[in-house]
Protein backbone atom coordinates (compact mmCIF):
# COMPACT_ATOMS: atom_id res chain seq x y z
CA UNK A 1 0.00 0.00 0.00
CA UNK A 2 1.41 3.48 -0.75
CA UNK A 3 0.19 6.83 0.61
CA UNK A 4 -0.06 10.06 -0.83
CA UNK A 5 -1.18 13.22 1.18
CA UNK A 6 -2.01 17.23 0.24
CA UNK A 7 -3.29 19.65 2.17
CA UNK A 8 -5.04 22.95 1.03
CA UNK A 9 -6.72 25.00 3.19
CA UNK A 10 -8.28 22.95 6.11
CA UNK A 11 -9.09 20.05 3.67
CA UNK A 12 -6.76 16.83 3.08
CA UNK A 13 -6.52 14.65 0.41
CA UNK A 14 -5.08 11.42 1.39
CA UNK A 15 -4.25 9.06 -1.99
CA UNK A 16 -4.40 5.16 -1.00
CA UNK A 17 -3.05 3.00 -3.26
CA UNK A 18 -2.86 -0.87 -3.48
CA UNK A 19 -4.44 -2.88 -0.82
CA UNK A 20 -5.86 -1.91 2.25
CA UNK A 21 -6.20 -4.33 4.85
CA UNK A 22 -5.56 -5.36 8.36
CA UNK A 23 -1.80 -5.26 8.13
CA UNK A 24 -1.54 -1.80 6.41
CA UNK A 25 -4.32 -0.24 7.97
CA UNK A 26 -2.14 0.44 10.94
CA UNK A 27 0.11 2.57 8.32
CA UNK A 28 -2.74 4.58 6.91
CA UNK A 29 -3.79 5.39 10.38
CA UNK A 30 -0.35 6.43 11.84
CA UNK A 31 -0.50 8.99 8.56
CA UNK A 32 -3.51 10.56 8.86
CA UNK A 33 -3.24 10.87 12.68
CA UNK A 34 0.12 12.77 11.93
CA UNK A 35 -1.67 15.36 10.09
CA UNK A 36 -4.82 15.68 12.07
CA UNK A 37 -1.88 16.06 15.31
CA UNK A 38 -0.97 19.50 13.76
CA UNK A 39 -4.04 20.89 14.17
CA UNK A 40 -5.07 22.63 10.64
CA UNK A 41 -7.08 19.89 9.05
CA UNK A 42 -10.78 20.22 9.30
CA UNK A 43 -12.20 17.47 6.18
CA UNK A 44 -10.54 14.81 4.71
CA UNK A 45 -11.11 13.52 0.87
CA UNK A 46 -10.21 10.15 0.10
CA UNK A 47 -8.90 9.64 -3.43
CA UNK A 48 -8.97 5.97 -4.18
CA UNK A 49 -8.55 5.66 -7.74
CA UNK A 50 -5.58 3.20 -7.09
CA UNK A 51 -6.93 1.12 -4.06
CA UNK A 52 -7.21 -2.47 -5.39
CA UNK A 53 -8.52 -4.03 -2.60
CA UNK A 54 -9.89 -3.31 1.01
CA UNK A 55 -11.59 -5.95 3.22
CA UNK A 56 -13.33 -5.29 6.84
CA UNK A 57 -9.68 -4.03 8.66
CA UNK A 58 -10.01 -0.95 6.05
CA UNK A 59 -12.98 0.08 6.69
CA UNK A 60 -12.57 0.22 10.52
CA UNK A 61 -9.77 2.60 9.93
CA UNK A 62 -11.75 4.45 7.78
CA UNK A 63 -14.48 4.42 10.34
CA UNK A 64 -11.93 5.45 12.86
CA UNK A 65 -10.82 8.47 11.06
CA UNK A 66 -14.54 9.91 10.29
CA UNK A 67 -15.06 9.65 14.29
CA UNK A 68 -12.17 11.77 15.03
CA UNK A 69 -13.33 14.51 12.16
CA UNK A 70 -16.93 14.04 13.76
CA UNK A 71 -15.21 15.90 17.15
CA UNK A 72 -15.07 18.96 15.22
CA UNK A 73 -18.07 18.25 12.95
CA UNK A 74 -15.29 18.09 9.88
CA UNK A 75 -16.47 15.58 6.76
CA UNK A 76 -15.11 12.79 5.20
CA UNK A 77 -15.67 12.06 1.43
CA UNK A 78 -14.56 9.43 -0.76
CA UNK A 79 -14.17 9.40 -4.94
CA UNK A 80 -12.61 7.17 -7.45
CA UNK A 81 -13.53 3.77 -5.66
CA UNK A 82 -13.15 0.46 -7.96
CA UNK A 83 -15.96 -1.55 -8.19
CA UNK A 84 -14.64 -4.34 -5.45
CA UNK A 85 -14.29 -1.23 -3.15
CA UNK A 86 -17.30 0.39 -4.15
CA UNK A 87 -19.23 -2.98 -3.47
CA UNK A 88 -17.35 -2.89 -0.15
CA UNK A 89 -18.83 0.13 0.76
CA UNK A 90 -22.46 -0.59 -0.15
CA UNK A 91 -22.37 -3.66 1.57
CA UNK A 92 -21.07 -2.53 4.64
CA UNK A 93 -23.21 1.03 4.43
CA UNK A 94 -20.14 2.95 5.11
CA UNK A 95 -21.30 4.93 1.74
CA UNK A 96 -23.94 6.54 4.35
CA UNK A 97 -21.30 7.74 6.53
CA UNK A 98 -18.15 8.79 3.93
CA UNK A 99 -19.97 9.73 0.71
CA UNK A 100 -18.65 8.82 -2.61
CA UNK A 101 -18.27 11.49 -5.10
CA UNK A 102 -17.10 10.60 -8.88
CA UNK A 103 -14.50 13.13 -8.93
CA UNK A 104 -12.05 15.17 -6.75
CA UNK A 105 -13.90 18.62 -7.85
CA UNK A 106 -17.15 17.21 -6.81
CA UNK A 107 -16.10 16.74 -3.31
CA UNK A 108 -14.81 19.61 -3.22
CA UNK A 109 -18.08 20.91 -4.44
CA UNK A 110 -20.13 19.41 -1.52
CA UNK A 111 -17.80 21.18 0.95
CA UNK A 112 -18.33 23.79 -0.14
CA UNK A 113 -15.26 24.87 -1.71
CA UNK B 1 -18.08 -35.08 -5.78
CA UNK B 2 -14.50 -35.69 -6.77
CA UNK B 3 -12.09 -33.91 -5.75
CA UNK B 4 -9.83 -32.35 -8.64
CA UNK B 5 -6.85 -30.72 -6.89
CA UNK B 6 -6.69 -29.45 -3.46
CA UNK B 7 -3.89 -27.80 -1.40
CA UNK B 8 -2.88 -27.12 2.45
CA UNK B 9 -0.76 -24.42 3.23
CA UNK B 10 0.63 -23.70 7.15
CA UNK B 11 1.90 -20.42 7.70
CA UNK B 12 2.90 -18.05 11.12
CA UNK B 13 -0.02 -15.98 11.94
CA UNK B 14 1.69 -12.58 11.15
CA UNK B 15 -0.11 -9.87 9.59
CA UNK B 16 1.89 -9.18 6.45
CA UNK B 17 1.01 -12.89 5.66
CA UNK B 18 -2.34 -11.56 5.38
CA UNK B 19 -2.08 -10.39 1.63
CA UNK B 20 0.29 -13.77 1.03
CA UNK B 21 -2.89 -16.27 2.12
CA UNK B 22 -4.92 -14.08 -0.66
CA UNK B 23 -2.21 -14.03 -3.39
CA UNK B 24 -2.55 -18.25 -2.75
CA UNK B 25 -5.92 -18.84 -2.77
CA UNK B 26 -6.63 -16.76 -5.52
CA UNK B 27 -3.88 -18.08 -7.56
CA UNK B 28 -5.24 -21.79 -6.98
CA UNK B 29 -8.82 -21.07 -7.87
CA UNK B 30 -7.91 -18.89 -11.06
CA UNK B 31 -6.87 -22.43 -12.54
CA UNK B 32 -10.78 -22.96 -13.05
CA UNK B 33 -10.65 -19.12 -15.41
CA UNK B 34 -13.32 -17.42 -13.25
CA UNK B 35 -14.25 -13.70 -13.31
CA UNK B 36 -12.35 -11.21 -11.62
CA UNK B 37 -15.44 -10.27 -9.07
CA UNK B 38 -15.58 -14.06 -7.93
CA UNK B 39 -11.64 -13.92 -7.19
CA UNK B 40 -12.12 -10.73 -5.67
CA UNK B 41 -14.95 -12.09 -3.19
CA UNK B 42 -12.95 -14.88 -2.33
CA UNK B 43 -9.50 -13.02 -1.76
CA UNK B 44 -11.67 -10.81 0.56
CA UNK B 45 -13.24 -13.86 2.81
CA UNK B 46 -9.61 -15.26 2.88
CA UNK B 47 -8.63 -11.77 4.39
CA UNK B 48 -11.22 -11.71 6.68
CA UNK B 49 -10.55 -15.56 8.15
CA UNK B 50 -6.74 -15.14 8.19
CA UNK B 51 -7.05 -11.67 10.01
CA UNK B 52 -9.34 -12.97 12.50
CA UNK B 53 -7.16 -15.98 13.31
CA UNK B 54 -4.04 -13.66 13.78
CA UNK B 55 -5.66 -10.83 16.09
CA UNK B 56 -8.61 -12.39 17.64
CA UNK B 57 -7.19 -16.10 17.77
CA UNK B 58 -3.80 -15.56 18.71
CA UNK B 59 -4.04 -11.96 19.99
CA UNK B 60 -1.39 -10.79 17.76
CA UNK B 61 0.93 -13.28 19.35
CA UNK B 62 2.10 -15.27 16.21
CA UNK B 63 0.65 -18.87 15.97
CA UNK B 64 0.08 -21.34 13.07
CA UNK B 65 -2.68 -20.77 10.29
CA UNK B 66 -3.65 -23.51 8.29
CA UNK B 67 -5.51 -23.02 5.18
CA UNK B 68 -6.70 -26.27 3.28
CA UNK B 69 -8.76 -25.36 -0.18
CA UNK B 70 -10.00 -27.78 -2.23
CA UNK B 71 -11.45 -27.80 -5.77
CA UNK B 72 -14.28 -30.60 -6.84
CA UNK B 73 -15.63 -31.99 -10.49
CA UNK B 74 -18.71 -28.86 -10.40
CA UNK B 75 -16.70 -26.85 -10.09
CA UNK B 76 -16.73 -25.52 -6.01
CA UNK B 77 -14.45 -24.15 -3.50
CA UNK B 78 -13.93 -25.31 -0.44
CA UNK B 79 -11.77 -22.53 1.54
CA UNK B 80 -10.91 -24.44 5.14
CA UNK B 81 -9.04 -21.83 7.79
CA UNK B 82 -8.07 -23.39 11.00
CA UNK B 83 -6.38 -21.99 14.22
CA UNK B 84 -5.61 -23.00 17.23
CA UNK B 85 -6.14 -19.85 19.43
CA UNK B 86 -8.62 -19.18 21.98
CA UNK B 87 -11.98 -20.25 20.32
CA UNK B 88 -15.08 -18.20 20.18
CA UNK B 89 -17.51 -18.65 23.15
CA UNK B 90 -20.79 -17.46 21.67
CA UNK B 91 -20.92 -17.87 17.82
CA UNK B 92 -24.16 -16.87 17.53
CA UNK B 93 -23.08 -13.52 18.73
CA UNK B 94 -19.91 -13.43 16.93
CA UNK B 95 -21.45 -13.89 13.71
CA UNK B 96 -23.86 -10.70 14.36
CA UNK B 97 -23.21 -7.85 12.19
CA UNK B 98 -21.01 -4.98 14.07
CA UNK B 99 -20.27 -7.49 16.68
CA UNK B 100 -16.47 -7.36 17.85
CA UNK B 101 -14.94 -7.87 21.05
CA UNK B 102 -12.23 -6.10 20.06
CA UNK B 103 -13.37 -1.76 19.71
CA UNK B 104 -10.26 -0.84 20.97
CA UNK B 105 -8.48 -2.11 17.57
CA UNK B 106 -10.86 -0.13 15.56
CA UNK B 107 -12.26 -3.64 14.37
CA UNK B 108 -15.56 -3.04 12.58
CA UNK B 109 -17.38 -6.61 13.43
CA UNK B 110 -18.33 -6.66 9.57
CA UNK B 111 -15.88 -9.80 8.99
CA UNK B 112 -18.19 -12.53 8.98
CA UNK B 113 -20.83 -10.59 7.44
CA UNK B 114 -18.70 -9.86 4.71
CA UNK B 115 -17.64 -13.87 4.58
CA UNK B 116 -21.18 -14.53 4.34
CA UNK B 117 -21.97 -12.14 1.68
CA UNK B 118 -19.03 -13.07 -0.70
CA UNK B 119 -19.07 -16.82 -0.43
CA UNK B 120 -22.14 -19.25 -0.98
CA UNK B 121 -21.62 -20.77 2.38
CA UNK B 122 -19.69 -19.87 5.74
CA UNK B 123 -19.98 -22.47 8.58
CA UNK B 124 -17.76 -21.87 11.88
CA UNK B 125 -16.48 -24.57 14.32
CA UNK B 126 -14.61 -23.47 17.53
CA UNK B 127 -14.01 -24.35 20.95
CA UNK B 128 -12.81 -21.89 23.65
CA UNK B 129 -9.48 -22.65 24.64
CA UNK B 130 -8.89 -25.00 20.87
CA UNK B 131 -9.22 -22.64 18.33
CA UNK B 132 -11.55 -21.64 15.64
CA UNK B 133 -12.08 -23.56 11.83
CA UNK B 134 -14.07 -21.72 9.17
CA UNK B 135 -15.28 -23.47 6.25
CA UNK B 136 -16.24 -21.62 3.06
CA UNK B 137 -17.33 -22.78 -0.25
CA UNK B 138 -18.12 -21.06 -3.36
CA UNK B 139 -18.69 -22.15 -6.71
CA UNK B 140 -17.12 -20.57 -9.42
CA UNK B 141 -17.76 -20.22 -12.93
CA UNK B 142 -15.38 -21.05 -15.56
CA UNK B 143 -13.77 -19.91 -18.86
CA UNK B 144 -16.48 -21.20 -20.45
CA UNK B 145 -19.03 -19.48 -18.89
CA UNK B 146 -18.15 -16.08 -18.96
CA UNK B 147 -14.65 -15.76 -16.99
CA UNK B 148 -11.36 -14.86 -19.10
CA UNK B 149 -10.92 -11.78 -17.47
CA UNK B 150 -8.66 -12.60 -14.84
CA UNK B 151 -5.24 -13.07 -15.28
CA UNK B 152 -3.38 -13.97 -12.06
CA UNK C 1 20.70 -16.37 11.55
CA UNK C 2 16.84 -15.92 12.81
CA UNK C 3 14.17 -17.05 11.00
CA UNK C 4 12.13 -13.97 9.66
CA UNK C 5 9.00 -15.88 7.81
CA UNK C 6 8.41 -19.31 6.74
CA UNK C 7 5.45 -21.45 4.71
CA UNK C 8 4.81 -25.19 4.05
CA UNK C 9 2.34 -25.84 1.10
CA UNK C 10 1.19 -29.58 0.32
CA UNK C 11 0.45 -30.03 -3.41
CA UNK C 12 -0.65 -33.12 -5.30
CA UNK C 13 1.49 -34.15 -7.90
CA UNK C 14 -0.13 -32.92 -10.93
CA UNK C 15 1.85 -31.43 -13.71
CA UNK C 16 -1.17 -28.57 -13.71
CA UNK C 17 0.28 -27.93 -10.10
CA UNK C 18 3.93 -26.77 -11.24
CA UNK C 19 2.43 -23.47 -12.23
CA UNK C 20 1.00 -23.03 -9.05
CA UNK C 21 3.89 -24.31 -6.97
CA UNK C 22 6.24 -20.87 -9.26
CA UNK C 23 3.58 -18.38 -7.94
CA UNK C 24 3.56 -19.55 -4.79
CA UNK C 25 7.30 -19.73 -3.74
CA UNK C 26 7.91 -16.66 -6.20
CA UNK C 27 4.77 -14.53 -4.13
CA UNK C 28 6.45 -15.29 -0.80
CA UNK C 29 10.30 -14.50 -2.19
CA UNK C 30 8.44 -10.87 -3.21
CA UNK C 31 7.90 -10.07 -0.04
CA UNK C 32 11.76 -9.05 0.35
CA UNK C 33 11.21 -7.18 -3.41
CA UNK C 34 14.37 -9.32 -5.11
CA UNK C 35 14.63 -8.16 -8.38
CA UNK C 36 12.79 -9.87 -11.79
CA UNK C 37 15.37 -11.76 -12.66
CA UNK C 38 15.97 -13.47 -8.85
CA UNK C 39 12.40 -13.96 -8.84
CA UNK C 40 12.56 -15.87 -12.23
CA UNK C 41 16.12 -17.96 -11.50
CA UNK C 42 13.53 -19.13 -8.16
CA UNK C 43 10.85 -19.56 -10.17
CA UNK C 44 12.40 -21.94 -12.51
CA UNK C 45 14.51 -24.01 -9.93
CA UNK C 46 11.14 -24.70 -8.26
CA UNK C 47 9.60 -25.69 -11.65
CA UNK C 48 13.05 -28.13 -12.05
CA UNK C 49 12.59 -29.82 -8.77
CA UNK C 50 8.47 -30.19 -8.46
CA UNK C 51 8.63 -31.41 -12.17
CA UNK C 52 11.43 -33.89 -11.02
CA UNK C 53 8.86 -35.34 -7.99
CA UNK C 54 6.05 -35.54 -10.51
CA UNK C 55 7.79 -37.21 -13.54
CA UNK C 56 10.39 -39.21 -11.35
CA UNK C 57 9.71 -39.66 -7.98
CA UNK C 58 6.14 -40.58 -8.32
CA UNK C 59 6.29 -42.12 -12.50
CA UNK C 60 3.32 -39.53 -13.18
CA UNK C 61 1.33 -41.79 -10.81
CA UNK C 62 0.17 -38.97 -8.63
CA UNK C 63 1.29 -38.79 -4.32
CA UNK C 64 2.20 -35.44 -2.68
CA UNK C 65 4.84 -32.96 -2.63
CA UNK C 66 5.44 -30.58 0.30
CA UNK C 67 6.99 -27.43 -0.71
CA UNK C 68 8.93 -25.33 2.71
CA UNK C 69 10.12 -21.94 2.35
CA UNK C 70 11.94 -20.12 5.02
CA UNK C 71 13.25 -16.69 4.80
CA UNK C 72 16.21 -15.74 7.59
CA UNK C 73 17.17 -12.20 8.40
CA UNK C 74 20.42 -12.17 6.26
CA UNK C 75 17.43 -11.99 2.93
CA UNK C 76 18.37 -15.86 2.64
CA UNK C 77 15.35 -18.02 0.98
CA UNK C 78 15.77 -21.61 1.73
CA UNK C 79 13.39 -23.86 -0.38
CA UNK C 80 12.81 -27.27 0.35
CA UNK C 81 10.63 -29.58 -2.23
CA UNK C 82 10.10 -33.40 -0.83
CA UNK C 83 8.54 -36.15 -2.04
CA UNK C 84 8.05 -40.12 -1.13
CA UNK C 85 8.49 -41.62 -4.20
CA UNK C 86 10.92 -43.86 -5.72
CA UNK C 87 14.12 -41.99 -5.02
CA UNK C 88 17.45 -41.64 -6.61
CA UNK C 89 20.00 -44.82 -6.72
CA UNK C 90 23.32 -42.92 -7.95
CA UNK C 91 23.07 -39.44 -6.42
CA UNK C 92 26.68 -38.19 -8.26
CA UNK C 93 25.10 -39.55 -11.71
CA UNK C 94 21.96 -38.22 -11.48
CA UNK C 95 23.43 -34.59 -10.83
CA UNK C 96 25.22 -34.71 -14.08
CA UNK C 97 24.82 -32.82 -16.68
CA UNK C 98 22.39 -34.08 -19.81
CA UNK C 99 21.88 -37.28 -17.43
CA UNK C 100 18.39 -38.67 -17.74
CA UNK C 101 16.72 -41.91 -16.79
CA UNK C 102 13.88 -40.64 -18.97
CA UNK C 103 15.05 -39.73 -22.67
CA UNK C 104 12.04 -41.53 -23.63
CA UNK C 105 10.06 -38.86 -22.45
CA UNK C 106 11.80 -36.08 -24.01
CA UNK C 107 13.96 -35.09 -20.67
CA UNK C 108 16.84 -32.98 -21.63
CA UNK C 109 18.56 -34.05 -18.02
CA UNK C 110 19.25 -30.61 -17.45
CA UNK C 111 17.15 -30.38 -14.02
CA UNK C 112 19.78 -30.31 -11.95
CA UNK C 113 21.80 -28.54 -13.59
CA UNK C 114 19.80 -25.45 -13.86
CA UNK C 115 19.11 -26.06 -10.19
CA UNK C 116 22.49 -25.14 -9.74
CA UNK C 117 23.26 -22.50 -11.79
CA UNK C 118 20.13 -19.88 -10.82
CA UNK C 119 20.63 -21.41 -6.93
CA UNK C 120 23.60 -20.30 -4.32
CA UNK C 121 23.25 -24.28 -2.84
CA UNK C 122 21.67 -27.11 -3.67
CA UNK C 123 21.86 -30.40 -1.76
CA UNK C 124 19.66 -33.58 -2.50
CA UNK C 125 18.72 -36.04 0.07
CA UNK C 126 17.40 -39.91 -1.80
CA UNK C 127 16.74 -43.21 -0.38
CA UNK C 128 15.68 -45.80 -3.09
CA UNK C 129 12.24 -46.37 -2.17
CA UNK C 130 11.64 -44.08 0.17
CA UNK C 131 11.74 -40.53 -1.53
CA UNK C 132 13.99 -37.25 -2.74
CA UNK C 133 14.61 -34.06 -0.68
CA UNK C 134 16.04 -31.29 -2.43
CA UNK C 135 17.13 -28.20 -0.61
CA UNK C 136 17.83 -25.02 -2.21
CA UNK C 137 19.23 -21.72 -1.29
CA UNK C 138 19.40 -18.20 -2.95
CA UNK C 139 20.21 -14.77 -1.15
CA UNK C 140 18.19 -12.20 -2.36
CA UNK C 141 18.49 -8.22 -2.53
CA UNK C 142 15.97 -6.36 -0.86
CA UNK C 143 14.20 -2.90 -2.45
CA UNK C 144 16.83 -1.04 -0.94
CA UNK C 145 19.50 -2.70 -2.95
CA UNK C 146 17.99 -2.43 -6.16
CA UNK C 147 14.67 -4.03 -5.98
CA UNK C 148 11.76 -2.87 -6.98
CA UNK C 149 11.04 -4.23 -10.33
CA UNK C 150 9.04 -7.19 -9.43
CA UNK C 151 4.99 -6.83 -9.18
CA UNK C 152 3.59 -9.86 -7.46
CA UNK D 1 0.80 -21.12 -22.40
CA UNK D 2 -0.76 -20.21 -26.09
CA UNK D 3 0.22 -21.60 -29.88
CA UNK D 4 0.02 -19.90 -32.66
CA UNK D 5 1.07 -21.66 -36.01
CA UNK D 6 1.39 -20.17 -39.92
CA UNK D 7 2.30 -21.46 -42.77
CA UNK D 8 4.48 -20.59 -46.11
CA UNK D 9 5.80 -22.55 -48.19
CA UNK D 10 8.00 -25.28 -46.38
CA UNK D 11 8.38 -23.22 -43.11
CA UNK D 12 6.47 -23.47 -40.27
CA UNK D 13 6.46 -19.97 -37.83
CA UNK D 14 5.40 -20.99 -34.16
CA UNK D 15 4.47 -18.39 -31.61
CA UNK D 16 4.46 -19.52 -28.38
CA UNK D 17 3.27 -17.19 -25.23
CA UNK D 18 2.79 -17.45 -21.74
CA UNK D 19 5.00 -20.34 -19.83
CA UNK D 20 6.60 -23.17 -21.49
CA UNK D 21 6.83 -25.95 -19.00
CA UNK D 22 6.35 -29.89 -18.10
CA UNK D 23 2.49 -29.40 -18.39
CA UNK D 24 2.18 -26.77 -21.77
CA UNK D 25 5.29 -28.96 -23.42
CA UNK D 26 2.94 -31.70 -24.18
CA UNK D 27 0.71 -29.27 -26.24
CA UNK D 28 3.54 -27.78 -28.15
CA UNK D 29 4.96 -30.94 -28.84
CA UNK D 30 1.00 -32.16 -30.29
CA UNK D 31 0.30 -29.21 -32.24
CA UNK D 32 3.91 -29.35 -34.13
CA UNK D 33 3.57 -32.81 -34.40
CA UNK D 34 -0.07 -32.45 -36.22
CA UNK D 35 1.57 -29.63 -38.61
CA UNK D 36 4.80 -32.20 -39.19
CA UNK D 37 2.93 -34.97 -39.96
CA UNK D 38 0.83 -33.50 -43.09
CA UNK D 39 4.24 -33.53 -44.61
CA UNK D 40 4.85 -30.09 -45.92
CA UNK D 41 6.80 -28.51 -42.79
CA UNK D 42 10.61 -27.99 -43.57
CA UNK D 43 11.88 -25.56 -41.43
CA UNK D 44 10.67 -24.18 -38.07
CA UNK D 45 10.86 -20.90 -37.04
CA UNK D 46 9.96 -20.31 -33.15
CA UNK D 47 8.40 -16.80 -32.84
CA UNK D 48 9.26 -16.33 -28.54
CA UNK D 49 8.44 -12.94 -27.90
CA UNK D 50 5.69 -13.53 -25.87
CA UNK D 51 7.30 -16.38 -24.16
CA UNK D 52 7.78 -15.41 -20.27
CA UNK D 53 8.94 -19.03 -19.14
CA UNK D 54 11.03 -21.68 -19.96
CA UNK D 55 12.49 -24.50 -17.88
CA UNK D 56 14.63 -27.22 -18.91
CA UNK D 57 11.09 -29.03 -19.96
CA UNK D 58 10.36 -26.78 -22.62
CA UNK D 59 13.87 -27.17 -23.44
CA UNK D 60 13.48 -30.77 -23.72
CA UNK D 61 10.29 -30.27 -25.91
CA UNK D 62 12.22 -27.94 -28.63
CA UNK D 63 15.13 -30.46 -28.50
CA UNK D 64 13.41 -33.55 -29.43
CA UNK D 65 11.05 -31.49 -32.53
CA UNK D 66 14.89 -29.99 -33.57
CA UNK D 67 15.86 -33.54 -33.64
CA UNK D 68 12.69 -34.50 -35.83
CA UNK D 69 13.38 -31.59 -38.26
CA UNK D 70 17.07 -33.48 -38.65
CA UNK D 71 15.64 -36.26 -40.19
CA UNK D 72 15.06 -34.21 -43.32
CA UNK D 73 18.15 -31.87 -42.82
CA UNK D 74 15.48 -29.23 -41.86
CA UNK D 75 16.18 -25.80 -39.29
CA UNK D 76 15.25 -24.50 -36.31
CA UNK D 77 15.69 -20.87 -35.52
CA UNK D 78 14.24 -18.79 -33.10
CA UNK D 79 13.28 -15.02 -32.83
CA UNK D 80 12.34 -12.39 -29.72
CA UNK D 81 13.71 -14.28 -26.72
CA UNK D 82 13.14 -12.10 -23.74
CA UNK D 83 16.06 -12.39 -20.98
CA UNK D 84 15.23 -15.19 -19.00
CA UNK D 85 14.35 -17.23 -22.00
CA UNK D 86 17.38 -16.27 -23.50
CA UNK D 87 19.56 -17.45 -20.36
CA UNK D 88 18.05 -20.63 -20.70
CA UNK D 89 18.81 -20.96 -24.11
CA UNK D 90 22.88 -19.77 -23.60
CA UNK D 91 23.14 -21.57 -19.90
CA UNK D 92 21.94 -25.04 -21.80
CA UNK D 93 23.79 -24.66 -25.00
CA UNK D 94 20.35 -24.73 -27.13
CA UNK D 95 21.47 -21.43 -29.11
CA UNK D 96 24.48 -23.63 -30.72
CA UNK D 97 21.32 -26.20 -31.92
CA UNK D 98 18.68 -23.67 -32.26
CA UNK D 99 20.61 -20.07 -33.40
CA UNK D 100 18.74 -16.99 -32.87
CA UNK D 101 18.13 -13.99 -34.47
CA UNK D 102 16.91 -10.66 -33.83
CA UNK D 103 13.66 -10.92 -35.85
CA UNK D 104 11.84 -12.77 -37.87
CA UNK D 105 12.98 -11.36 -41.20
CA UNK D 106 16.07 -12.40 -39.81
CA UNK D 107 15.10 -15.87 -39.55
CA UNK D 108 13.63 -15.95 -43.17
CA UNK D 109 16.77 -14.49 -44.67
CA UNK D 110 19.05 -17.20 -43.19
CA UNK D 111 16.99 -19.93 -44.66
CA UNK D 112 17.40 -18.39 -47.64
CA UNK D 113 14.08 -16.73 -48.54
N1 LIG E 1 -10.48 -16.97 14.72
C1 LIG E 1 -11.10 -16.40 15.79
N2 LIG E 1 -10.70 -16.70 17.05
C2 LIG E 1 -11.31 -16.15 18.13
N3 LIG E 1 -12.32 -15.27 18.03
C3 LIG E 1 -12.77 -14.93 16.80
C4 LIG E 1 -12.19 -15.48 15.64
N4 LIG E 1 -12.84 -14.97 14.56
C5 LIG E 1 -13.78 -14.15 15.04
N5 LIG E 1 -13.76 -14.11 16.41
C6 LIG E 1 -14.66 -13.35 17.31
O1 LIG E 1 -15.81 -12.94 16.56
C7 LIG E 1 -15.96 -11.53 16.60
C8 LIG E 1 -16.58 -11.03 15.31
O2 LIG E 1 -15.70 -11.26 14.22
P1 LIG E 1 -15.82 -10.39 12.90
O3 LIG E 1 -17.25 -10.40 12.44
O4 LIG E 1 -14.82 -10.85 11.94
O5 LIG E 1 -15.51 -8.88 13.37
P2 LIG E 1 -14.14 -8.21 13.84
O6 LIG E 1 -12.96 -9.00 13.38
O7 LIG E 1 -14.19 -6.86 13.21
O8 LIG E 1 -14.21 -8.14 15.35
C9 LIG E 1 -14.56 -11.00 16.87
O9 LIG E 1 -14.60 -9.71 17.47
C10 LIG E 1 -14.02 -12.07 17.83
O10 LIG E 1 -14.47 -11.87 19.14
N1 LIG F 1 12.55 -36.43 -7.28
C1 LIG F 1 13.20 -37.43 -7.95
N2 LIG F 1 12.88 -38.72 -7.72
C2 LIG F 1 13.51 -39.71 -8.38
N3 LIG F 1 14.48 -39.52 -9.30
C3 LIG F 1 14.85 -38.25 -9.57
C4 LIG F 1 14.22 -37.14 -8.92
N4 LIG F 1 14.81 -36.01 -9.39
C5 LIG F 1 15.72 -36.39 -10.29
N5 LIG F 1 15.77 -37.75 -10.40
C6 LIG F 1 16.67 -38.54 -11.28
O1 LIG F 1 17.76 -37.71 -11.67
C7 LIG F 1 17.83 -37.64 -13.10
C8 LIG F 1 18.35 -36.30 -13.55
O2 LIG F 1 17.45 -35.27 -13.20
P1 LIG F 1 17.47 -33.89 -13.99
O3 LIG F 1 18.84 -33.36 -14.02
O4 LIG F 1 16.42 -33.02 -13.39
O5 LIG F 1 17.07 -34.27 -15.47
P2 LIG F 1 15.70 -34.78 -16.14
O6 LIG F 1 14.56 -34.43 -15.25
O7 LIG F 1 15.64 -34.05 -17.44
O8 LIG F 1 15.84 -36.27 -16.31
C9 LIG F 1 16.44 -37.97 -13.57
O9 LIG F 1 16.42 -38.46 -14.89
C10 LIG F 1 15.98 -39.00 -12.55
O10 LIG F 1 16.50 -40.29 -12.86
Amino acid sequence: MKITKQQSGDILVVGVSGELDHHSSALLKSEIGAELDKGGVRHIILDLRELTFMDSSGLGVLLGRYKELGKWQGKMLAFGLQPVVEKMFRLTGLNQLIPVHPDLASCYKALGV
Amino acid sequence: MEVTNYFTLTIPAYSRNESFARVVVAAFAAQLDPTLEEINEVKTAVSEAVTNAIIHGYGEKGGEIVITCTLRADNTLEVIIKDTGVGIEDLEQAREPLFTTRPDLERSGMGFTVMEEFMDSVSVDSKPGQGTVVTMTKKLSTGEQGGHETNL
